[in-house]
């Protein structure tokens, strides 16, 4: 199932640059994130329990960058493994500056296997939908949060670089998910 | 067919039943149980804690006071079907609980279950916001009534958050209210592959179109003409899932076509 | 509403007719009605665990690694199977084709890949159904996921190849060719050519699941297998050389089976996993099948795409045969195929009498889940290619449907008929059925009612489906296939006796799932032996132990009122003719002047007391047998195996015998269009049968009604529709709609009887139908669609949105056929 | 205020008699009466509640007991199949006109086609076709195509 669509962020575009490529400020925009873990600059993992309205679905998902030519567009693999499903997504964002904030224009690829596709189609494809729209919001909340307490780019420390992860909140985040 | 584990109570009042809700996280009221029990059978995904309200008769009343039809959260499709109030004040909702899947279900089903589940092919959900109905949630903080077409939020979500319980629908009274229902099924009486709702009032049309998206899509063409529908349908540039019964086009065509037979029915009922 | 008239060509068999040919209330109702029915998965036993499936979510992929330990670490866990254990514990299953297919190894778990979603992958057994589930869970299996083929179109380039040990995803392909394609073709006026049509995956998903009770005896090596397999005498044969074990030690019991249709005859793979937990873990398992199992991984019915058809017809309509490229598509592993590879063949003609037909057949694997015979088993899809072909040529050259067929049918007065490929039609009316069909839809009013229809924006269309359900099956058509195979002809066993107290005690080899053999069976035996039905106790489901069976013993390919009823005949007769022995010797006069009747052997007109009841006979051979002569010792209990005579098939030109009987059925139906949205509502319908001698005429009329119900569903709703990467998009009743009382419209039937001349009793075996409602209901279409640009009805399913398509773009269905000048 | 458990005791009567168990709250109703009480008369035939096949009376109400709790079943008055012949060796009408036109032929889905039909019968003693067919709209059959059923059903209404 193909999914795409553009996103006016206010920000500039290094400060979305710096937060899509910040493992532990993208494990937060997953819904019902309860956990995570950053093995390498390239890849981390985070432990979801998807809101689904009527119960939640856990999951462990594997994200891996595949591509990058920061700051214009990054390539991202997310392989999540349920009970009972399977997920298999290929995400690509493409920024542009647009004035002072960056217009991001992303295409996900999503591949549900298992018995929860039994629920069939219709149903899935609106959850699926809805996911992304919670990840988006998340985005943009995380951009506007970042962008506010930098003052734009912090001068000197290139994001990729390890230091840059020392000074990072331990332990797992609570859920960013807002109250519906 | 095999569930995970879960916890069950059974509460005797709606008050006890809102501090179950609030106090276990994880929690989902259990009403009529045919969609969420089908949902856990598939183990996609499991709420941790059942609060059954099947012992809450008060939910199961359906009333007329005034101008509104009330019908508790807890009132099945069979009740509803057989209810003089609702016959005398509001015939769509009979006729459209009549056409949902079979008489077993139509036995346990409720009200509340179907537009909590709020499944994008449900009937029920592209009615209410037809009729203007507002629904009554009740949580720690006191009551507050929401309008239907801000109820629905997305698949399996509504504006009744957690900690928060459905008390009852309240629909306008209008015995030979101008109202429609349109659907194309998976077989007869099947699943909905489209739907659609209508209820013209004063010259205007609310036409409400499900099965095309997470929630209900209200439309208010200019006219109830059969171009202006269509023009509204067209406007309202639907994005609907593709699945095995229709491809996006054409779920979006049989939207236009439901959308027009709703509003006939409505115009041949108003009259 | 049925109307019943009996024509008789040919005199009956001399049985007295009785009880044969009433419709007696069925010995199986009374336990039926009351719930008291036995199904496997309502047998017990102390200490059984539940078997729950570890299902591969990948359509194709490599095993990498499984991982039970977390599942063994749940309390109430008995234990766990994995592939591994099942590839040093049993040998592959026997294939029946040649190579490539032949090299392919079908164990049964996945051994080192997984082939389709939902294969099973591993095995747990707990003390519940909800924790082996849980267990199930717990088991970690890592996958390295490879490319999938879901169209036999592109799996038979062998890109990508599916079972490296077979080296081509090629399970076996041949060429028939029988009288002259070529004269035919320069005779013809015509050729018209249709690039491709397509018959779609889907199966009668009988309501029962599948499933066993498996219990194993360390001291004697015995398995029970208290199951619901329907074809037991070949699921022996395929699992005891696997588990390296006599074939008498897999006892098969069956009770009450919730239905067959073919799909519960591949269930070898999953019974031996249960043959293996029940030893390894020294207690029994039951396995139940949850619907979205069987619906992903049990038995699918064979799809088939037919290319570059090409058929030879006069202007006067007279067709003089065709020339076509059939593709099939298996799902992962064959099992009970090739035979689907020449099985068709029975039909090769269809009901038409052209002499000139030309299949280059091929049968490839994909990722999808495994086939098994479904009702109409292979005959299905090719009586639908022919009658697709009738009805296009018909619509291109502007003929008329009915005239059409009734100049191609076979004759009556041609019967027996040999059909280009040595099949011989024994007897049947095919222009009569199909007359009293059209008088059922009142097809005289057809065009008054279509106008009245448009008037409502309604496009009205009638069809046809004629089709024959082939029955009793001459094994020996798999040698055409591979000639080393040592299977030919058929059989069927049953045994009758006269116990000590006069009972009669009937058992059978078949395996009944709703066909009423218990009832049928009296019937016989009662006529033949001369008492009431009452009397005749015919033991329920099948039994190894009754030692009533032979090798392709069950029930299945429509056979049972042929092969059962013959075997009940020949053991009734064998029993009977030892009764009058024995009358005679006790009354002291000649055999001719016994008779039997009312449960008595007597002299016939003889004095009253000169009659010894059965019971008398029965005490006299069981417990008091002193004064019977010396040479003279007669047992009352008479097994008989009926086998019916085919004679060797020629396996270089494929020509034989390859079945024993033909039943008709013919279909006509009328239905509406809904312009707007393709939607489709059916408002009349007729079936009309002609199987020979009807033993029951209301369970035969039950097949015809039970048959069409799988055909409408087939028809409009019901497939197996797979996305690209091999995941099943309708695993279940939810995205799977069978017709339900609403979507069934009150059926017509009707019936003649034209006796078999090749069989014990002149009946045929029915029961499939051929799929004629599959034929009808896509004739219609067309028919309907016909004033909105003639589109081409190319698929078996056309549900609405294919409608709705072939109205928006008539043109691109069309571009599918040409008629050429020949 | 009762608080959430996992399992729970439980008292219900089938086909007049009651029944005291503890039974996990994930139970379904259908394994609770197939498996806990061994009347192995209702069947499963389906996992999304479409078949109909485990119809019972629950409360005077045709419901499929697939999609109720065992739990949620305390305290209620059950009736399957097992308890719709008035005596062991005597079928009720419906019974006997099932029989009669052949309107059963492998049986699994009988149960649940009896229960539901039942159910109408106890409310419209004289259906139409229509009305049976509605009825039975839940309850799918794979053998007959459900001529026979509906004919049974409207005929033992007739001769009512």
């Amino acid at each position: 199932m193909k999914v795409e669509g553009t996103k006016e962020l206010s920000a500039s575009r290094d400060v979305v640059w710096q937060v899509l490529n910040d493992p532990a400020q993208m494990a937060k925009l997953m819904p019902g994130v309860e956990g995570f873990e950053v093995k390498d600059d390239r890849n981390w993992q985070a432990k979801v329990k998807i809101p689904l309205g009527l119960g939640g679905l856990r999951m462990t998902i594997d994200f891996t960058k595949v591509e990058e030519r920061p700051p214009e567009f990054a390539q991202l693999n997310a392989k999540g493994n349920g009970v009972g499903a399977i997920m298999n997504m290929q995400t690509q964002f493409h920024l542009t500056e647009a004035g002072t904030g960056t217009s991001m224009r992303w295409e996900a690829e999503v591949k549900i296997a298992g018995p929860v596709g039994a629920m069939g189609q219709r149903v899935l494809q609106p959850i699926i939908n809805q996911q992304v729209g919670n990840v988006l919001t998340a985005l943009e909340k995380q951009v506007s949060e970042a962008a506010a307490s930098t003052g734009g780019a912090q001068q000197g420390i290139h994001p990729g670089s390890p230091e840059a992860y020392e000074a990072d909140p331990e332990g797992p985040t609570h859920s960013t998910e807002d109250k519906s | 067919m095999l569930l995970r584990e879960v916890e069950y109570a059974r509460p005797s009042s709606v008050d006890e039943a809102i501090r179950l809700l609030a106090a276990n996280e994880g929690a989902r009221a259990l009403a009529g149980g045919q969609t969420l029990v089908n949902v856990m059978k598939a183990r996609a995904a499991s709420p941790d804690v059942l609060v059954d309200l099947n012992s809450l008769d008060e939910l199961r009343e359906i009333s007329v006071s005034g101008e509104t039809l009330q019908l508790g959260a807890m009132a099945t499709y069979t009740r509803i079907m057989a209810s003089s109030e609702v016959d005398v004040s509001r015939p769509i909702l009979a006729e459209v609980a009549a056409q949902i899947a079979d008489v077993q279900v139509r036995n346990r089903g409720t009200i509340g279950g179907n537009i909590c589940s709020n499944d994008p092919t449900n009937h029920l959900p592209p009615l209410l916001v037809a009729l203007g109905a507002s629904m009554t949630i009740r949580g720690a903080d006191g009551e507050r009534t929401v309008a239907a077409n801000e109820f629905f939020l997305g698949v399996y979500m509504t504006a009744v958050g957690e900690g928060e319980l459905l008390l009852s629908v309240s629909v306008p009274a209008a015995a030979n209210a101008a109202d429609g229902f349109a659907s194309v099924t998976i077989g007869r009486d099947g699943t909905c592959i489209a739907n659609a709702a209508a209820s013209l009032a004063g010259g205007a049309a609310r036409v409400v179109l499900g099965c095309v998206d997470a929630v209900p899509i209200l439309l208010e063409p200019a006219g109830t003409d059969e171009e202006s529908i269509r023009q509204a349908v067209a406007a309202a540039s639907l994005e609907p899932p593709s699945d095995v019964h229709a491809s996006a086009e054409y779920r979006r065509h049989l939207a236009g076509v439901c959308a027009v037979r709703a509003v006939q029915q409505a115009t041949e009922r108003g009259r | 509403m049925s109307t019943t008239e009996t024509s008789t060509t040919a005199a009956p068999t001399e049985l007295q007719k009785g009880h044969i040919g009433q419709s007696i209330p069925r010995k199986e109702d009374k336990r039926l009605v009351q719930g008291q029915g036995i199904f496997f998965d309502d047998v017990r036993r102390h200490g059984m665990g539940y078997v729950h499936f570890v299902r591969s979510p990948h359509a194709h992929a490599k095993i990498l690694s499984i991982d039970v330990s977390a599942a063994l670490e749940l309390d109430g866990v008995y234990g766990t199977l994995t592939g591994d254990e099942v590839a040093i514990q049993t040998d592959p299953f026997f294939e029946m084709s040649t190579p490539p297919g032949a090299n392919i190894k079908d164990y049964a778990l996945a051994v080192g890949r997984v082939r389709f979603m939902g294969e099973p992958v591993a095995a747990v057994v707990a003390r519940t159904r909800e924790l082996a589930r849980d267990a199930a869970e717990l088991v970690e299996v890592e996958y390295e996921p490879l490319d999938v083929l879901v169209d036999a179109r592109e799996s038979v380039k062998d890109e990508t190849v599916m079972h490296d040990d077979a080296g081509s995803n090629v399970v076996w392909s041949g060429v028939f060719d029988w009288g002259d394609w070529e004269a035919a073709k320069a005779e013809a006026d015509h050729i018209v050519k249709i690039d491709e049509l397509h018959f779609h995956r889907f199966s009668s998903t009988p309501l029962e699941c599948s499933g066993a009770l498996v219990e194993y005896e360390k001291a004697s090596g015995q398995w029970t297998l208290h199951c619901n397999h329907q074809m037991p005498g070949v699921g022996a044969i395929w699992m005891a050389p696997s588990l390296r074990t006599g074939i008498d030690k897999l006892r098969f019991i069956t009770r009450d089976i919730g239905g067959g249709f073919g799909n519960k005859i591949c269930l070898h793979p999953y019974y031996v996993t249960l043959c293996l937990l029940a030893r390894k873990l020294n207690r029994p398992v039951n396995w139940t099948e949850w619907r979205t199992d069987q619906h992903t991984a049990n038995a699918h019915g064979n799809e088939r795409w037919f290319h570059d058809v090409e058929v030879a017809v006069k202007s006067d309509g007279t067709m003089l045969g065709f020339n076509v490229k059939a593709l099939d598509d298996c799902g992962a592993f064959p099992r009970y195929e090739p035979l689907g590879c020449i099985i068709w063949a029975q039909v090769t003609a269809g009901c038409y009498g052209w002499r000139n037909i030309r299949v280059d057949f091929t049968q490839v694997t994909t990722n999808k889940s495994p086939v098994s015979p479904n009702r109409g088993y292979s005959r299905m899809q090719h009586l639908w290619l022919t009658e697709r072909i009738i009805d296009i040529v018909a619509t291109e050259l502007d003929l008329d449907r009915v005239e059409i067929r009734k100049r191609n049918y076979v004759k009556t007065e041609q019967m027996p008929y040999e059909t280009p490929n040595g099949c011989v039609y024994d007897s049947g009316d095919y222009a009569r059925c199909l007359d009293i069909a059209l008088d059922l839809i009142g097809y005289d009013t057809i065009e008054e009612r279509r106008a009245e229809a448009a008037a409502r924006g309604k496009l009205l269309g009638f069809g046809i489906g004629s089709t024959l359900d082939s029955g009793t099956n001459n094994f020996g058509q798999s040698q055409m296939l591979n000639p080393e195979l040592q299977f030919s002809g058929n059989n069927e066993a049953a045994t009758v006796k006269l116990d000590i107290f006069g009972e009669l005690v009937v058992t059978l080899g078949t395996v009944p799932q709703g066909q009423g053999h218990e009832t049928t069976a009296s019937q016989v035996v009662a006529d033949i032996v001369g008492c009431s039905p009452d009397q005749v106790n015919v033991r329920q489901g099948h039994d190894t132990f009754f030692n009533s069976n032979a090798g392709f013993s069950g029930t299945y390919a429509s056979q049972f009122a042929v092969t059962g009823l013959g075997a009940v005949k020949g053991a009734a007769d064998a029993l009977r003719a030892e009764m009058i022995q024995l009358a005679a010797a006790v009354l002291q006069c000649e055999e001719g002047q016994i008779e039997l009747a009312d449960g008595f052997a007597r002299i016939k007109d003889g004095p009253a007391e000169a009659a010894l009841p059965f019971m008398a006979l029965g005490a006299i051979v069981n417990a008091n047998n002193a004064f019977l002569p010396p040479d003279f010792n007669p047992t009352l209990n008479h097994r008989f195996v009926y086998r019916p005579y085919f004679g060797p098939v020629d396996v270089e030109k494929k020509m034989g015998k390859l079945t024993l009987t033909y039943s008709t059925q013919i279909h006509a139906c009328v239905l509406e269009v809904d312009r707007e949205t393709g939607v489709v509502e059916i408002v009349d319908y007729a079936a009309v049968d002609d199987c020979g001698v009807r033993i029951h005429p209301q369970i035969v009329e039950g097949q015809v009604h039970g048959a069409t119900a799988h055909a409408i569903g087939a028809a409009l709703h019901e497939e197996f529709i797979y996305d690209e990467d091999g995941q099943l998009l309708t695993s279940n009743f939810y995205d799977y709609h069978v017709p339900h009382a609403l979507d069934v419209p009150a059926l017509k039937t009707s019936a003649i009887e034209s006796p078999s001349p090749f069989t014990p009793l002149g009946s045929k075996g029915m029961g499939e139908g051929g799929g004629g409602g599959i034929h009808c209901i896509g004739s219609a279409i067309q028919d309907a669609l016909k004033p909105v640009g003639k589109p081409i009805v190319y698929d078996s399913c056309n549900p609405y949105h294919r409608v709705w398509s072939m109205l928006q773009d008539p043109e691109r269905t069309r571009a599918n056929v040409e008629v050429v000048p020949a | 205020m009762s608080q959430p458990s996992l399992s729970r005791s439980i008292a219900v009567e089938v086909n007049g008699e009651v029944y005291e168990r503890e039974v996990d709250a994930r139970r379904l109703l259908v394994h609770f009466i197939r498996d806990d009480l061994d009347l192995t008369g209702t069947h499963v035939g389906c996992d999304t509640g479409n078949c109909g096949a485990c119809t019972i009376h629950l409360d005077g109400q045709a419901v499929k007991s697939c999609m109720v709790l065992a739990v949620q079943a305390d305290g209620s008055k059950l009736r399957t199949v097992e308890g719709l012949a008035p005596s062991d060796d005597q079928l009720s009408p419906l019974q006997q006109s099932f029989s009669a036109h052949h309107a059963l032929q492998c049986g699994y889905c009988t149960p649940g086609m009896l229960m539901s039909a039942s159910a109408l019968l106890e409310q419209n003693p004289r259906p139409t076709e229509e009305e049976a067919r509605k009825a039975i709209q839940g309850n799918i059959c794979r053998c007959t195509g459900y001529v026979n059923i509906v004919e049974a059903i409207v005929s033992t209404g007739a001769s009512a």
